[in-house]
């Protein structure tokens, strides 16, 4: 199969489906052709086609998510077609973004944990909403009494906000050394910083090649 | 609700009758209305003390514990004045502070001091993380967002023939399959089935199916093949009659001698029973 | 409004709305710019991304439908990417087994026929997948009040089980002594379904060599 027909059908099976698909996904496309393309063959036409949608006349963009590859609005485009649209986005409460932000940067992590550092308690209601964005889940759960749930991020929370993984989430601002500047503080507590980075390694194995 | 400022006092912090307030009356009098709209806008008793901090351009390593107790009281005594609704968080984070600040009053031996923390410590170790997470919202809030700032586009697909989707079976589920539903029914035995050649079975209907393709009216010798020889007639002959005897086929003759005609029984027959004019 | 960003505009708000969009709709999202672009010049872009999506490497057209103009999958690539809908096959079920083998060693028989040996009801979704597979035909109706089918094997059938004739199918003799002669094969109806599931996870896979 040339290069011309992959892109177009490519094209074609990434804009007619109704979520990103997948590498595996898209090679299945191709399991009854004679001389099926090889992956590296795919992903040299992703390329392509991505490449032929930076031309400013194309209003899309071909790209990668960690469920897959999707088209999406360039966001250069998207405040003049947003007002296709009646609703206003959503706009979500510090308290669900804070709740969010701790579960992406610390899963798995337990309400109890949250309200540790957050300082107030979680509302029900906002990890319902989570749940129910698909945005969170229940990955486990502590051995602890009350054996509290273990909550982590979805692919449609990576999805949604546009990332390939978890890597690509903004790094955490980093802490001030204390012990440099004030030594009698004493803070010999791990940083923070160094912990997030040990656990994220493990979650982010989507890189792109 | 309004959004508290997110790094220096630059940002009104909250409008009150119109008018953008950026930051409070240093002398702590904060008109209710507006103390109101403040405690809303915070998430807590440690984003309070932040904003207080920040406020006064104070790093959070160098917090003046007294002083920032007591503007934090303060706040906390004008909300209970105004009857909020407190979290018992904000009650909490009083004692805390309160405790801190006569532990720093306390002269510390000096042959302790490795062990002994600076008793902020904590604070400044919770609300360093506080902050961190809070930047870590925003930071989320602001990354591009389905629905918001990008779009997932669609494209219609024209009608297509679905593929069928073909499912393996082999032979052996088959048998299975009839064993088990056999052993539920105990209507077919198998020395029945064993007299019942599938070879009838199999020409019943097969002139079913012929009838069929011709309308429900074919004649009597046509469902015989001489070239399947003897065994194939006399099958197809005891197939007839099984299916006469099952009612499922009719025989119509005119007259004697005249052909015999073998219709499907019943309603799909008429217009050719009526044909022949008899039905034998 | 230059027409590379009039281009652009208009593909992003036609791929992102969910229904065709009517050139009043697509005028409308101009509504606010400083220069609106005339009506001609909307069709002249929409014509231009049109000429564009006729490249041979691009796997969707801008059509004018009805309603208005939608993007959609080309039909000559269009059978290429049909297998998106296309769910892996599952197995059948043992309802649908039991019918086929009814109908096979009993045929032609009615549906009613099939319920009294089965004991239960035969859903018209096995009828229907049988039919569609061409394994069962229907070759008369019994004379008996509500005319019930009479469902008989189809070549088809036999030549899917590499069977001459219905005589080849194995006699009721032969499978009362499937056990004995093949144990290992564990053909007890209660493992059947294992073994089922076990097979089904090979041949699933089977398709792409």
């Amino acid at each position: 199969m040339d290069q011309t027909r992959l892109m177009a059908i490519l094209e074609a099976a990434i804009t007619a489906a109704d979520k990103p698909l997948s590498l595996d996904r898209l090679q299945r496309l191709f399991e009854d052709e004679a001389e099926p393309p090889a992956r590296p063959d795919i992903v040299a036409a992703l390329n392509a086609i991505a490449a032929a949608c930076e031309a400013p006349e194309r209003g899309i963009e071909l790209k990668q998510v960690a469920s897959g590859w999707r088209f999406q609005v360039k966001e250069a485009v998207a405040p003049a077609i947003s007002r296709l649209w009646e609703e206003k986005p959503q706009k979500y409460s510090r308290a669900l973004l804070e709740t969010l932000a701790l579960i992406a940067y610390r899963q798995p992590i337990t309400r109890g944990d949250i309200e540790q550092v957050r300082g107030v308690a979680v509302s029900s209601h906002i990890i319902k909403t989570l749940m129910e964005r698909d945005w969170i889940q229940v990955v486990g759960h502590r051995e602890v009494p009350g054996r509290p749930a273990l909550y982590a991020t979805t692919k449609t929370f990576l999805d949604y906000f546009n990332l390939k993984s978890l890597d690509e989430l903004p790094s955490l601002k980093a802490l001030a050394d204390l012990d440099a500047i004030h030594p009698e503080l004493g803070l010999e507590e791990e940083k923070t910083p160094d912990r997030q980075d040990a656990e994220r390694g493990d979650t982010g194995d989507e890189k792109s090649s | 609700m309004q959004i508290p400022p997110t790094a220096q006092e630059e940002m009104p912090f909250a409008i009150v009758q119109g008018e953008p307030v950026s930051a409070p009356p240093t002398d702590l009098y904060i008109p209710p209305d507006a103390l109101e709209v403040i405690l809303e806008a915070f998430e807590g008793p440690l984003d309070l003390l932040l904003y207080l901090i920040k406020r006064q351009n104070l790093d959070i390593l160098e917090i003046p514990i007294a002083e920032v107790t007591a503007q934090y009281v303060e706040y906390i005594e004008m909300m209970r004045a105004l009857r909020l609704e407190l979290a018992a968080e904000y009650l909490v984070m009083a004692a805390m502070l309160a405790e801190i600040k006569s532990r720093m009053l306390l002269p510390r031996p000096v042959e302790d001091d490795a062990d002994e923390e600076d008793p902020r410590a904590e604070l400044i170790r919770r609300l360093q993380e506080y902050e961190q997470f809070k930047q870590a919202a925003e930071d989320i809030d602001a990354l591009p967002r389905l629905y918001r700032d990008t779009w997932p586009v669609h494209a219609e697909t024209p009608e297509l023939e679905q593929p069928r989707i073909e499912v393996p079976v082999d032979l052996k589920d088959l048998l299975t399959a009839l064993k088990a539903v056999l052993a539920r029914a105990d209507m077919f035995t198998s020395h029945q089935i064993e007299r019942e050649t599938l070879s009838v079975r199999e020409r019943m209907s097969a002139v079913l199916d012929t009838l069929r393709q011709h309308g429900g009216f074919v004649e009597f010798t046509q469902l015989f093949k001489p070239e399947e020889g003897r065994l194939g007639v006399v099958v197809s002959f005891l197939s007839i009659l099984e299916l006469l005897k099952a009612h499922l086929i009719d025989l119509a003759q005119a007259e004697s001698f005249a052909p015999i005609y073998v219709t499907a029984a019943g309603g799909d027959a008429e217009a050719s029973g009526a044909a022949v004019g008899a039905n034998g």
